[in-house]
């Protein structure tokens, strides 16, 4: 039975509460026991790392020797945001490839009576735990009230499917766990082809143009496909398509209307949760247009869709795996 | 080892090789203190020379073997690898058994790595000493002769399997020659075009099919699997397993009536590269070789269902036997030639290129289908809705191969394959054609020229690895296209390339099942999984078991003319064997005394070439001198010391290490030479 | 050895005479310098390594052995390259036990190719012998001096 | 970390550059292994930004162009999607890379615009003080500092995120945060002794 | 026992259990042979006779001497020496004079450790660290004792040996049969052995005369056989039980295994063998059924102690003799 410590992470406290609420809401109905990191500190981002190198990774190893010593046998450190999960698994990692690295840190974190030996902590992101862990099918039993009709763009974006140090996820393109949970919600789950793209991390601090590009890139797809509304797994990702949407869309001269939530929120809609206890609403994009929807049929047209696998007529496509399951 | 009372008179031997070793060793006072201090060790004459491999330095030893009585020589010169024959050789002129002679490298090992005059004088003497206690302990022996079985094996219907086959067959030798598929042919028979001189794969290939075919000195088992090798080179017996077929040879004419009226439609995963069909009853391609159809069991109606057997309905000559069993035949042959090619890599696994997800990826095998007059499409390359000529197409290199996510070798063939690619698609359609290239490798004759040529039809080159290829359009002009995001590394920018078709030019690897088929036949892999060759420059077409050679790309990666020269090449060897009648075999062997063998078995399990057996009455393992290797690993695990080993004996290899720190204060200086 | 001479170890090497030995060649012919402290013998393959042969070595005055054979995977007789892994890590284990430091023995993996390799795995390793220092293992003295030969046996 | 160093008489000091970055960077960079076949540049989705592409940079890298690979706003562009990393037929570590040529150019004080290291800065700072990040804070100090032309734009937005209680008015400060401190202290002095 | 001519026996009990004496006893009647055809001289388990006479007697006049027991100090050399010069024939008898046994693994262990062990235990209550003293001054005079040596020798490396009957002890049904034969070239019915000879012995190893079914092997992991249900026909490697048997010379008649418990390795190596523990672990490790570096590790933490194991009974005589601590105590 392995113990499940939560690395929250800074933007649950801030930008991301929907995704808090919605989390603490869902681990219920899983029956997930987890406990927090307690006194955790920030994870450096993206950004101690572009400073100085032995301090960041001594930041990113607080918590996992605070972690270590709050955990009993053999425990999985959970995160929810993206960055935060990579950061933990890279330090965990690269203490172990990197010897010198592993014994500053760990010189570093002595000076504050702390210590960690790398590969002592399983790090793992929310979706994962819940899709492998919990299970689809127990997921599944769950569900209530069907996503039925529901347009939706699976969007993973970086740093969950790569570097993906130890191999947990179907792929670094084109993995289908959020595609598969989803499906299990009931929803339509369109096959976004952006699903692993950026989308712009820090840039809207650093280079506005670049960040609204990537941004752009991903609404204008998600409309292409007629998305109702796109699900993220991570804090950046949300807040950088729903808080500088309506900027993009000034800068573009677009009229892009993309609710972006988090997939937990769905699960909690799935479950039957009561969407304010959720964090809907808390968008700046909103949702509830596109929520009106559940439970209500819209045919979608079909032939809008920019052509993918061919039709059955025509020259045979090659068999992939899980065919079965997609499309 | 040395006979008792028998007295060990020692020549040695110490060569200059000009100032190759002379440079560096104080070569007269190695002789010299050979001379004086392993008087006691049997030495009666110690000789320095320029050059001992000259006729005159061998010359020397012969005369020495004579006037001195010699029964035992030792020459420290260049590696035995290099001159070992040239200085038994020279002991066998005089009347000494040729394995009474041991040859120390004091150049390789000596000279040429050390500096340092004294350390590499005092080293010598230490290797000298090493030969000199060796060579006490040597032993006369004779070559092991083994008869050779006139008849070949061939596995493997492809080009190099079937020039070896035809170049030993038209020389007058039985050759079987065994193909998994129901016709010989292999992936040559998919293709178009060949490279460089365009020249219509099927116009060349099937007339050597057909000679396959019809040679008398050729059995052909198409259908069939060899699933059992015993034996050793000039006599192996092979098992053939000949998978039922479920029409009966004798009487089936191959008209291909039961091909018509059979109604299940199969995807053609082999020969069509899963872009065409096949009926469950087939032939894979109007000229196979042999004409005779198979039944695919697990897709036919009447075998899945009980009902159906139309194709028994209409064959005029009741040809289909539905009650037919797999067959197994066992064949002699004194040699054997592996020609069992490759498998395309699956660029699935390079999900950024989105194959299998973007219905107009193809790779090349389905390129080659798609273009031949032959296949699914009559030749019109045509998008996957079976219609559309496109009007842009990229063709990328190097997918899978030269990657350290996938094959981290180079494949080879994929350069010219792109540049046919263009040439055709342009040929046919017009369109616009990219390559998309790391390097452009074109090394071999005539090749080049065809990149030139390419290069004026107006084929568009860019340099740099294609990152991904996605169907997400992004500005105006790229909605509905494929497009290919690279960066044009000569350019330094990144491009976006909208493209209607792109082709992967994918990577070539070792069959699935290589690891199995070496050890069925007692090979070795490389990491990769190709089969290893005894020497990569020197015998590339022979392994390391005697009497088993390789040709074509179950060797590595190659194209037509390469395989074809090696299926000529093998052939030529075994014809060599052949017209020798018989082998003589290094006497490197193990041997079991019995009266010191308790049958513990620790040895039996560790023979990779089966050369032990254990006889149960007796209690008691026997090596079969034939299949031994001489590894020695048997030898170095008996824990009886019942089993020894010639030329590389316990007492040999104790004596040299005695002999090796026999002068243990060297005084070797200092190394700033490797500083 | 006199004091004021530097300890220079001396090394036996087994090698292989499909990957490593020809490595040697190689390094030869490439004139790829390294120390002069090793003496090479050459076995068939790994596989003939018999662990009498390193502890004759030892016990007979060589400071170190250097065992090399194929990459795993690449043996030319398949997979014997296997078994000389197997038995020297048996071997360093006991040989540990008596007092002897595990660098003493050591299990270079050296293909044909890999001349280089192998002279800079040689000079790697004469550094680290040399500064362990000499193991000229101790030698049963000599029977005494009181001479007692046996006496012709007449009945 | 770095494979076979470049011969060390060598008395060019050019050679020494790409040492350097790869000793300096987190796991082992394998930059030496780049083929200059073009992956990182072709997969990076903001590359149109970039003053050189990921491959360039490492060309400048092996060719010692310190100046010019430490002005370069590349390493600032880079938004670590790791598409480049993943792809990289040679294994080379670039996103880390990136890390490092941004450390080196704030210590050379060589980038050209102040705007990432300033975030960087203020972020760490931050995360220094409370042991948290702080999102109004940031984000109201970088944008008075870089974009104060954005602000009137992002008022609906920074309103938008406020009212729903996105954004803490005031930054929560983690307990330990003096055991962090020290923490950090250490690591600096250890970063500078190397 | 009276002189009246008859070919004169010793038998000495040096660095060793006793066993081998017990072993002699165990002949039963054959004792009566030994009495009946030779007079008994010098052998102080059975009969009192002090040092001084043996020295008295002329050179080669003792016929056959048994000599038991490794030489681990002064006393055992000196009474080694005396008897080689007495004795025609001297026979290094069992295991502990021929490869130095139970008591040659204290080679593994230097002087002091070994002290330590002896006379500061728990068996042995000794705060000051009381050790023996070679020679103690006392009113009388100088007292001496024997010294300790570094290491335990075997008899064949302090003095010339003729014969060697291995064993720990030696088989009866052996010893009788050696008895046997000296009395018949002692009647000139049979010749001896060349010298050297390695009597009361089989030429193969205990495997040959193991009744137990052997397959082809292949070894997973080592058991203690404390810890499993030996199978009692199978051999017992194959059970993964560390049976020394492949490697020991036979002539015991496998009695251990027989008795399904694994051979120990008393009897020495086989024929030809230089060395018993390197001929051993070669064979174990090769069957060792991976490839994998860790694995194999894994699989070789079930030798708890290999060269206790490997070396049981002939440290002493195997090429490396002892561990380094134990000889390095005076430089080797």
């Amino acid at each position: 039975m392995t113990q499940y410590l939560l690395y929250p992470g800074c933007s649950m406290e801030g930008s991301a509460k929907a995704y808090n609420l919605s989390l603490m809401e869902i681990i219920k109905p899983l029956g997930f026991q987890i406990e927090e990191i307690e006194d955790w500190n920030c994870c450096g981002a993206t950004e101690y790392v572009g400073i100085s190198l032995t301090p960041a990774y001594a930041l990113i190893s607080r918590n996992l020797a605070l972690a270590a010593r709050q955990a009993r046998g053999n425990a999985t450190v959970v995160a929810p945001c993206s960055a935060c999960y990579l950061n933990l698994a890279k330090a965990d990692y690269y203490m172990n490839e990197r010897p010198t690295l592993g014994t500053n840190v760990n010189k570093a974190l002595a000076a504050g009576g702390l210590h960690y030996d790398p590969g002592s902590l399983t790090i793992r992101h929310l979706l994962d735990v819940i899709i492998n862990d919990i299970g689809l099918d127990y997921v599944k039993q769950q569900v209530v009230q069907p996503l039925k009709g529901l347009r939706v763009a699976p969007y993973l974006g970086c740093m969950v499917p790569r570097p993906d140090y130890d191999h947990r996820w179907s792929g670094y393109e084109y993995p289908t766990e959020l595609d598969r949970l989803l499906k299990a919600l009931g929803a339509e789950v369109i096959d976004f082809p952006l699903k692993t793209e950026c989308c712009g991390g820090h840039m809207p601090q650093i280079s506005t143009s670049t960040a609204f590009e990537l941004i752009r890139r991903l609404l204008h797809d998600a409309e292409l496909y007629q998305a109702d509304l796109m699900v993220t797994v991570c804090p950046m990702c949300q807040m950088n398509l729903d808080a500088y949407q309506g900027e993009t869309n000034r800068h573009f001269k677009t009229k892009f209307h993309i609710p972006i939530l988090f997939f937990t929120q769905l699960m909690g809609l799935a479950f039957g949760i009561d969407a304010k206890k959720l964090g809907i609403g808390l968008e700046l994009v909103s949702a509830k247009a596109a929520l009106k929807k559940i439970g209500v049929e819209v045919p979608i047209d079909e032939t809008q869709k920019p052509t993918k696998r061919g039709k059955k007529e025509g020259l045979p496509m090659p068999q992939m795996p899980g065919d079965e399951e997609v499309g | 080892m040395a006979k008792q009372n028998e007295e060990i008179r020692i020549g040695v031997y110490v060569c200059h090789c000009g100032s190759n070793i002379a440079g560096t060793v104080d070569v007269d006072n190695v002789a010299k203190w050979a001379a004086e201090n392993l008087k006691d060790r049997g030495v009666v004459i110690s000789r320095d020379y320029k050059f001992m491999c000259s006729s005159l330095g061998q010359e020397l030893i012969e005369k020495d073997i004579h006037d001195y009585r010699l029964n035992r020589v030792v020459v420290a010169a260049c590696s035995p690898h290099l001159h070992e024959n040239t200085f038994r050789k020279a002991c066998a002129n005089a009347g000494l058994n040729p394995y009474l002679c041991e040859l120390v490298s004091i150049r390789e090992q000596v000279s040429w790595v050390h500096t340092d005059k004294v350390a590499a004088t005092e080293k010598s003497k230490a290797v000298l000493a090493g030969g000199v206690e060796r060579v006490i302990h040597h032993e006369s022996l004779e070559p092991l002769h083994v008869p050779i079985h006139p008849a070949t094996l061939v596995v493997g219907g492809g080009i190099a399997g079937i020039q070896a086959a035809l170049e030993i067959a038209d020389a007058g030798f039985p050759v079987y020659m065994v193909e998994r598929e129901p016709s010989i042919g292999g992936h040559m028979a998919q293709f178009d075009k060949t490279f460089p001189t365009l020249d219509c794969s099927a116009c060349i290939l099937t007339p050597r099919m057909v000679s396959v075919g019809t040679h008398p000195h050729v059995t052909l088992y198409t259908w069939s699997e060899v699933v059992r090798v015993e034996g050793y080179v000039g006599n192996f017996t092979v098992t053939i397993k000949k998978k039922a077929r479920y029409v009966n040879e004798a009487l089936c004419t191959g008209c291909g009536i039961c091909q018509e009226k059979c109604p299940k439609k199969i995807i053609d995963d082999v020969y069509e590269a899963g872009l065409g069909f096949r009926k469950a009853v087939y032939t894979p391609f109007p000229q196979a070789v042999p004409k005779f159809p198979v039944i695919d069991k697990p897709n036919c109606t009447y075998f899945q269902k009980g009902t159906c057997r139309a194709c028994e309905k209409f064959c005029p000559t009741n040809a289909i036997d539905f009650n037919q069993e797999d067959e197994f035949i066992t064949v002699q042959v004194g040699n054997i030639i592996l020609a069992t090619g490759y498998d395309l890599f699956d660029p699935r696994r390079v999900e950024s290129y989105g194959y299998g997800r973007l219905a107009n990826v193809f790779t090349s095998l389905e390129f080659e289908r798609l273009s031949n007059a032959a296949g699914p499409t009559n030749g019109n390359i045509v998008l996957r809705d079976g219609k559309t000529t496109p009007t842009s197409v990229g063709i990328i290199h190097c997918v899978g191969s030269r990657d350290r996510n996938y094959n981290n070798y180079c494949s080879v063939i994929c350069c010219m394959q792109g540049l046919k690619f263009a040439h055709l698609v342009k040929e046919r359609t017009g369109a616009t054609v990219y390559n998309f290239y790391i390097d452009m490798r074109t090394a071999y004759k005539a090749y080049d020229e065809f990149y030139q040529r390419v290069l004026e039809e107006g084929t568009l080159f860019v340099r740099g690895r294609v990152a991904e290829v996605t169907d997400a359009g992004r500005q105006v002009g790229e909605e509905g296209k494929l497009i290919i995001q690279v960066e044009d590394t000569l350019v330094g920018k990144q491009r976006r390339i909208p493209v209607d078709m792109v082709i992967l030019s994918a990577g070539l690897q070792p069959r699935n099942d290589a690891k199995e088929v070496a050890k069925l036949f007692g090979l070795s892999c490389s990491a990769d999984g190709w089969f290893i060759e005894k020497h990569p420059k020197l015998d590339p077409v022979a392994t390391m078991t005697e009497g088993i050679f390789i040709a074509g790309c179950v060797q590595g990666p190659k194209d037509i003319p390469s395989s074809v020269s090696q299926g000529a090449a093998a052939s030529a060897r075994v014809l060599g064997r052949i017209q020798q009648g018989e082998i003589a075999l290094e006497p490197v062997r193990a041997t079991i005394h019995e009266d010191q063998c308790s049958g513990c078995r620790i040895c039996n399990g560790l023979c990779p070439f089966n050369a032990i057996l254990y006889h149960e009455d007796r209690m008691v393992s026997e090596i079969n001198p034939a299949l031994c290797q001489g590894c020695g690993t048997c030898v170095g695990a008996c824990p009886a010391g019942a089993i020894t080993g010639t030329v590389f004996s316990d007492d040999q290899i104790l004596g040299q290490i005695e002999g090796l720190l026999m002068l243990n204060v060297p005084e070797i200086a200092t190394l700033k030479e490797t500083q | 050895m006199p004091d004021n001479q530097p300890f220079e170890p001396v090394i036996i090497g087994f090698t292989c005479n499909w990957c490593s030995y020809r490595a040697a060649d190689l390094a030869g012919t490439a004139r790829v310098k390294y120390a002069p402290n090793i003496r090479l013998v050459r076995l068939m393959c790994s596989g003939r390594l018999d662990p009498t042969f390193v502890i004759k070595a030892l016990a007979s005055g060589a400071d170190a052995v250097l065992i090399s054979g194929c990459h795993p995977g690449e043996c030319h007789y398949i997979e014997q390259n296997y078994k000389a892994l197997r038995r020297f890590m048996l071997l360093r284990r006991t040989l540990v036990q008596m007092g002897i430091e595990p660098q003493r023995v050591q299990l270079v993996w050296a293909s044909a190719a890999e001349g280089v390799k192998l002279a800079q795995e040689i000079n790697r390793m004469v550094e680290e012998i040399r500064a362990l220092g000499p193991l000229n293992w101790g030698q049963i003295p000599e029977k005494s001096p009181i001479q007692d030969t046996a006496l012709e046996v007449a009945v | 970390m770095i494979a076979q160093p470049v011969n060390p008489n060598d008395p060019n000091p050019n050679l020494r550059f790409l040492e350097e970055v790869s000793a300096a960077t987190a796991g082992v960079a394998r930059l030496e292994m780049c083929i200059q076949c073009g992956t990182c540049g072709g997969s990076c989705p903001s590359a149109a930004d970039m003053n050189h592409t990921p491959r360039m940079l490492f060309a400048m890298i092996r060719a010692g162009m310190r100046e010019d690979a430490l002005k370069s706003n590349t390493p600032w562009i880079c938004v670590s999607c790791y598409h480049c990393v993943v792809r990289c037929p040679q294994d080379v570590h670039i996103t880390d890379v990136m890390y490092t040529l941004k450390s080196m150019a704030i210590r050379a004080k060589l980038y050209q615009d102040s705007t990432g290291p300033d975030f960087s800065a203020t972020f760490v700072d931050m995360v220094e003080n409370y042991g948290r990040s702080f999102e109004l804070g940031l984000a109201s100090l970088h944008y008075l500092k870089h974009f104060p032309l954005r602000l009137p734009g992002m008022a609906p937005m920074a309103l938008g995120l406020l009212s729903k209680k996105r954004m803490g008015m005031m930054p929560t400060r983690i307990k330990g945060i003096d055991q962090l401190k020290t923490i950090l202290e250490r690591a600096k002095e250890l970063e500078a002794e190397k | 026992m009276s002189g009246n001519g008859k070919p004169k026996f010793a038998m000495y009990w040096a660095a060793s259990c006793g066993g081998c004496e017990i072993a002699v006893l165990n002949t039963g009647e054959k004792i009566l042979d030994i009495d009946a055809n030779f007079e008994v001289v010098f052998w102080p388990v059975a009969m009192d006779a002090k040092y001084k006479d043996v020295e008295a007697m002329p050179d080669g006049s003792i016929f056959l001497t048994l000599f038991n027991g490794g030489i681990r100090n002064s006393e055992n050399e000196e009474i080694a020496h005396l008897l080689r010069k007495k004795s025609k024939i001297l026979v290094a008898f069992g295991s502990c004079a021929n490869e130095g046994c139970i008591p040659g693994l204290a080679n593994l262990s230097s002087q002091e450790e070994i002290f330590e062990t002896a006379y500061n235990t728990i068996t042995s209550e000794n705060p000051q660290h009381i050790w023996p003293q070679y020679s103690t001054r006392v009113p009388e005079g100088e007292l001496h004792i024997p010294e300790f040596y570094p290491i335990l020798k075997t008899l064949e490396q302090v003095v010339d040996v003729d014969y060697f009957i291995p064993g720990c002890p030696p088989e009866s049904h052996q010893i009788a049969a050696v008895i046997d034969l000296v009395i018949q070239v002692l009647n000139g019915k049979a010749e001896l052995p060349p010298k050297g000879t390695m009597i009361g012995a089989a030429g193969s190893t205990v495997c040959d005369e193991c009744p137990r079914t052997r397959n082809v092997k292949l070894i997973k992991e080592f058991k203690r056989i404390q810890h499993i249900q030996v199978d009692p026909t199978l051999c017992l490697l194959e059970q993964g039980v560390l049976c020394n048997g492949p490697a020991t010379r036979s002539g015991c008649t496998a009695l251990c295994p027989m008795a399904g418990s694994p051979c120990v390795g008393c009897y020495g190596p086989a024929e030809g063998v230089i060395d018993y523990g390197a001929r051993l672990m070669t064979a174990i490790a090769s069957v060792i059924d991976s490839n994998d570096p860790v694995e194999i590790d894994r699989i070789l933490d079930g030798i708890p102690d290999p060269a206790g194991q490997f070396y049981r009974f002939n440290l002493a005589s195997s090429l490396l003799h002892s561990s380094k601590k134990a000889w390095k105590r005076n430089g080797g």
